[in-house]
């Protein structure tokens, strides 16, 4: 018996060929012609191939997406699409073609309403929602893509791709299919003869189409400074006080909120006020904010190392390269897989908002009708099991969880901060606390084995409203725990279902503070605060190097 | 729109004061105007708020300030265009502070 | 009605008044009715085609009635409106349109001031911010019974502030406030009084009438279309 | 912390306060006169106690002034039957009391859309009153500063004022880009590019094509001085006069003039450039003082 050892190389080889035929002369070296690009999808694609069709937070692979789904389903059909982000309408065209049938994904934020119609439709088969890290470690094991389409700012003739400051996924991608047997497409915005820097190999890239439009990318982490409200100055002071100061922490990350973008505005101010430069806030796994830049400036940062980037921070990164990670030619090097993992192991705290907190603390962004996955945040949002070195936030959150208790529990251990903000009412009065959450209904509607919670419960470390902090970690029962929660839900009716006796008992052994518990006058928290109240503000923090998309600048 | 009434028991009064006003009426926002009123014991509400169906929690909601104020011989009236508990609370703490004999919730 | 049959009805045969794009523009002559005087020469500035007001058509009729002030003074003015409203495009807001528009204003307010009558005449369609600056501008603006004056539709209307239509319609048999119409607007008293039959003799009743105050919200009170703003002024008056 | 306080971000009711001498705004027809909207009551909307405009009297630098502020929360400013009775009533007011000056602080996208036809026609009576307030020789001046702009009918009252002084981050023109989007697509106007909406109606270009007098930051004091400095102006013998054919005349031919100059221009930029701007593509990014010295070197 003649077993076969390399098929997978054997059939690269073959679809190379296959490839170099279909497009001859007009293949030029690994450059195709953008006109070319479906006839070589067509010749490198078999029916029933995994394929990674690089959708990312931001940039997009948008010109790939659209060539993919213009293949004929009678040749190509029954792809297997393992991709982080659903973003672009094209990327459910694929399944609408008869093109692709099952899916592996992370995030499908802009088309959360769609994909749950098509995946209810039986249009779309979901292997699993997954976490961007989580789907990124199963190239590795059992998702390896066989082609990936991948996007880059630049390429050269070998086939070496320069990505700009959005890296974003492509590392990732690139690395789990070149080296087992897969193809690798880019589309470029431009071809040059030297790149600024390298950021992969051209090696590992079989070819290079320069797409006729640059590719799309989205302003994700911009929140304007005029937005933030007068609340959300107050829970930012909360957050700083009762929370940042207390347990030092020093190695963080923020969700994209605005309650965060307060923070950020409120550390060179309010924060310096309390003394606290130096203590908090020095190291952040975070995408370069433009609402961090009045605490950068002011010295309070000294390293972030970013997921991908954000439009209109390009030349005040570069500038800044003592805080932020940049190649030789001076731009960001952002990693999404590497700021992942720096984001669960190294750091001691994220704070983030949500939708809906139940009784248990579990808490989710899932809404009815809408299959919007998760992205990064559960990996921000979780301890680190794995994680075995110790500071001094780590430390005190782990011992206010262990405090009084034997057995397993009395082992000496650190804990991530985990912290929920968020307002007790969303906008049109949806109570941000509910009894259950919309995540059960929503697994029911889409037969999910699980219901697709954020966040769980118990890893979820403080929950921080306009009422209050309710430290979870000095909980010691169930029902504890659940009064705890109640006693911040405000005039929801979970909050007003609380037990008042027992919320008081609570506050008096500190497990929930008030904003007066903490020394705050709620009549200091105005807009004042703000380092920055305008996106003006922060193009003038930032010495005119920020600069912010039109769609910002009203002035 | 609905609108709403709530007489609560108080007995703080505070000296003459000249009608105060804060806040404005837009999205998600509210004004809040405080005035002397004829009853000693009482602070009475009267709200128009674009919102139907919260008259619950907007007897929660005063009912907490009162127990925190305990006004007496005041008439609050609000305009309410969809504010939140959180920022009505705001406002009527902001309204108190304009009290010419505030010194914050101790009238 | 067609701008040339109101000037044939307003001025006979021989008027002299001519269209120039969207701007009608010229004078007409009107003998006293019953008195052996010259006749009245009027000269007459206005827009026809449902004309979008533009930074041009403001500034055309500006032009009239400035050459009017300058080369015949107290010589009545009459402005004929017909207009969808302002231009809505780029180039007009770069060039700072309400400027042009309120300079149109500005000259009719100043003849007034400087003795000529000014009537102005909705003869078909006067929409939102189109004719604030000219026939409003007027010591009285006239419509025809069957000219459209209004800022927005009902259904329009419903969009905007999320109320239904049918709750819109029965509110404006009531209140004039809410829905369009000439009736609507006389009630309220924008509108000084509807042009029926003789038109010309309606004109040369409106340029006898001596009064140059604004009077439209006193009208609005009496004709109860409009309760409020007169009193309101006198309470400011009176603060 | 911000050493200025933004203009931008107080209520209409908190920018009277800040423009006058402390202590002395004295307001007519305050919230507690309850002078409502019957209309707003009528469609179940929300009324406010002012109607969204603030009226009274006050001092500035002991000039006695007449002052007058819109709030842009409430209903986007907008002009209706009480708010706008309140705006010509101190008009009528200033006629009889003869205050140094009238100030007005707009903000609004003109009629209120919920009592359009009144609101139409208050507009209209604004402009009369105002005019023969000017006419009597006493200045208006309309100051600009909020997030919401000054566009409709309240534009059309800006056009004619004395002066207009805006921020740089407020904006004056006549119908919102939305609504130019919408009935000419997005080729025409697109409303979502602020960079755009900006340099085509905002105060720096306003100010460059001289349909705004002063420029000033996005601060309360700047407004303040802005203001002073327009009422000494005011008061240097034969600074300021009455309209009349001559001034109409040759506002008339710079308005025609512009139109010939630079009405083919496609893009704010462009105007700047043919203007005479020496880095037309960088004019997005100066603060409000060097706006004005570009100026102040044009005029040289």
């Amino acid at each position: 018996m003649n077993a076969v050892w390399n098929s997978q190389a054997l059939g690269r080889a073959e679809r190379l060929a296959r490839a170099a035929n279909a497009l001859g002369p007009r293949l030029r070296g690994k450059v195709a012609a953008a006109a070319d690009t479906v006839t070589l999808l067509g010749s490198v694609m078999v029916s029933g191939d995994r394929v990674c069709l690089e959708g990312n937070n931001q940039k997009q692979a948008d010109f790939l997406a659209r060539s993919l789904t213009a293949l004929d389903p009678a040749e190509v059909n029954h792809l297997h699409m393992v991709q982080s982000v659903l973003a672009l309408p094209e990327h459910l065209d694929v399944f609408d073609n008869g093109i692709a049938s099952k899916l592996d994904f992370s995030f499908s934020g802009p088309q959360a309403a769609r994909l749950a119609k098509m995946v209810s439709a039986g249009q779309i088969q979901v292997g699993a929602i997954h976490t961007y890290l989580e789907l990124f470690s199963r190239y590795f094991i059992d998702l390896t893509p066989r082609v990936s389409l991948v996007c880059a700012q630049a390429a050269d003739a070998h086939g070496n791709l320069f990505t700009g400051p959005n890296t974003e996924d492509t590392p990732a991608i690139v690395e789990a299919t070149a080296f087992k047997g897969g193809i690798v497409i880019a589309q470029v915005n431009e071809i040059c003869d030297v790149l600024p820097r390298v950021d992969i190999p051209g090696d590992w890239v079989h070819f290079v189409v320069q797409a006729p439009t640059p590719n799309l990318i989205e302003p994700l982490f911009t929140r304007d400074p005029a937005q933030i409200s007068e609340i959300q100055v107050l829970m930012a002071m909360m957050a700083i006080k009762g929370i940042y100061a207390e347990y030092g922490v020093q190695r963080l990350n923020h969700g994209i909120g605005f309650d965060t973008a307060a923070i950020e505005l409120l550390l060179p101010t309010y924060a310096e006020s309390l003394g606290l430069k130096g203590k908090i806030g020095k190291h952040w796994a975070l995408n370069p904010h433009p609402a961090l830049i009045p605490a950068i400036e002011a010295g309070w940062v000294e390293s972030i190392h970013s997921f991908g980037s954000e439009l209109g921070m390009e030349a005040y990164v570069q500038a800044r390269s003592d805080v932020f990670f940049t190649g030789a030619d001076g731009s960001l090097r952002s990693n999404r897989a590497m700021c992942q993992a720096a984001g669960h192991y190294a750091c001691d705290m994220f704070i983030g908002s949500t939708l809906q907190i139940d009784l248990n603390g579990h808490s989710s962004t899932a809404t009815a009708g809408r299959i919007a996955g998760f992205g990064g945040a559960p990996n921000m949002g979780a301890d680190a099991r794995g994680r075995r070195h110790a500071s001094p936030a780590w430390l005190k959150a782990g011992e206010e969880a262990r405090r009084g208790r034997g057995g397993v529990h009395a082992m000496p251990r650190g804990q991530k901060l985990v912290v929920q903000m968020v307002e007790t009412f969303r906008e049109h009065m949806q109570p941000a606390f509910v009894d259950t959450l919309d995540a059960w209904k929503l697994a029911e509607q889409a037969g999910m084995e699980i219901p697709p919670v954020m966040i769980y419960g118990d890893d979820v470390t403080h929950i921080l409203t306009e009422e209050g902090i309710a430290n979870l970690l000095l909980c010691r029962s169930d029902a504890e725990r659940e009064q705890a929660i109640r006693g911040v839900a405000g005039f929801t009716p979970v909050g007003l279902g609380r037990d008042a006796r027992m919320v008081e008992n609570l506050r008096d052994r500190g497990v929930i503070r008030r904003a007066e518990d903490l020394g705050i006058d709620k009549r200091d928290a105005t807009r004042n605060l703000l380092a920055a109240r305008s996106m003006r503000d922060l193009v003038r923090a930032s010495g005119g190097l920020y600069n912010p998309p039109k769609r910002f600048r009203n002035w | 729109m609905e609108n709403l009434h709530f007489e609560l028991p108080g007995q703080r009064v505070p000296s003459r004061f000249d009608a105060v006003l804060v806040g404005v009426v837009g999205s998600g926002n509210l004004e809040v105007m405080l005035e002397p009123g004829s009853d000693p014991a009482h602070c009475t509400f009267a709200i128009h708020t674009s919102a139907r169906g919260f008259g619950p929690i907007w007897e929660a909601v005063v009912r907490n300030f009162q127990n925190q104020h305990g006004l007496g011989g005041v008439v609050v009236s609000i305009n309410d265009m969809g504010a939140t508990p959180a920022v009505v609370s705001l406002r009527l703490d902001q309204a108190v502070a304009s009290l010419p004999d505030a010194g914050g919730a101790q009238i | 009605m067609n701008w040339n049959d109101l000037c044939l009805a307003l001025f006979g045969p021989a008027h002299g008044i001519v269209r120039d794009g969207d701007v009608i523009l010229g004078t007409g002559q009107i003998d006293p009715e019953g008195r052996h005087q010259e006749p009245l020469t009027v000269t007459v500035v206005g827009t026809t085609d449902h004309a979008p007001i533009g930074v041009e058509t403001a500034l055309a009729q500006a032009a009239v009635v400035l050459d009017t002030i300058e080369h015949h003074p107290g010589r009545p003015i009459l402005l004929l409106v017909d207009t969808q409203g302002q231009r809505l495009r780029h180039r007009d807001e770069l060039l700072c349109i309400n400027r042009y528009m309120a300079h149109l204003g500005c000259c009719v307010d100043l003849a007034r001031r400087r003795g000529h009558r000014v009537i102005g005449l909705v003869y078909d369609q006067a929409l939102s911010g189109g004719f604030i600056t000219s026939g409003l501008m007027a010591d009285a603006c006239y419509a025809l019974p069957e000219a459209e004056i209004r800022v927005m539709r009902l259904p329009a209307m419903s969009r905007v502030t999320k109320i239904s239509e049918d709750v819109l319609e029965q509110l404006s048999q009531s209140n004039p406030v809410f829905a369009p119409g000439v009736s609507n607007y006389v009630a309220m008293g924008g509108i000084e009084a509807i042009w029926r039959d003789d038109l010309r003799q309606c004109l040369r009743d409106a340029l006898q009438n001596p009064n140059v105050q604004d009077l439209r919200a006193e009208h609005g009170a009496a004709r109860g279309g409009r309760a409020l703003a007169a009193d309101i002024v006198q309470r400011v008056l009176a603060a | 912390m911000n050493a200025h306080t933004s203009f931008a971000e107080l209520s209409a009711r908190q920018r009277v306060q800040a423009m006058v001498d402390v202590g002395t705004f004295k307001e007519f027809l305050g919230p507690s006169q309850r002078v409502v909207s019957p209309h707003l009551a009528a469609l179940g909307v929300p009324y406010a106690f002012d109607d969204g405009a603030v009226i009274g009297s006050g001092t500035l630098n002991a000039n006695a002034v007449l002052i007058a502020a819109q709030e842009g929360e409430f209903m986007g400013g907008g002009v209706g039957e009480v708010h706008g009775a309140k705006l010509t009533g101190l008009f009528r007011r200033a006629l009889r009391d003869r205050p140094a000056a009238v100030l007005v602080l707009a903000e609004s996208g003109g009629v209120r859309l919920h009592e359009a036809n009144a609101g139409l026609i208050a507009v209209s009576e604004v402009m009369r009153a105002l005019l023969d307030v000017r006419a009597a020789g006493i200045p208006v001046l309309m100051l600009i500063g909020g997030a919401n702009g000054c566009f409709g009918g309240m534009g059309l009252i800006a056009g004619c004022a004395d002066f207009v002084v805006m921020s740089d981050a407020a904006r004056m023109s006549m119908s919102g880009p939305e609504v130019i989007e919408s009935s000419h697509g997005v080729e025409e106007f697109d409303a979502r590019d602020r960079a755009l909406v900006w340099r085509t109606t905002g105060g720096k270009h306003r100010y460059l094509m001289g349909d705004c007098d002063r420029l000033v930051e996005d601060d309360v004091a700047a407004f303040r001085s802005a203001a002073l400095d327009l009422l000494g102006q005011c008061k240097q013998p034969g600074a300021k006069q009455p309209m009349t054919l001559e001034s109409l005349r040759q506002a008339h031919a710079r308005l025609q003039e512009r139109i010939e100059n630079v009405g083919d221009c496609k893009d704010a930029t462009d105007i700047w450039q043919r203007l005479g701007v020496a880095h037309p593509e960088r004019v997005g990014d100066m603060e409000a003082a060097e706006i004005q010295a570009l100026v102040a070197r044009e005029q040289a």
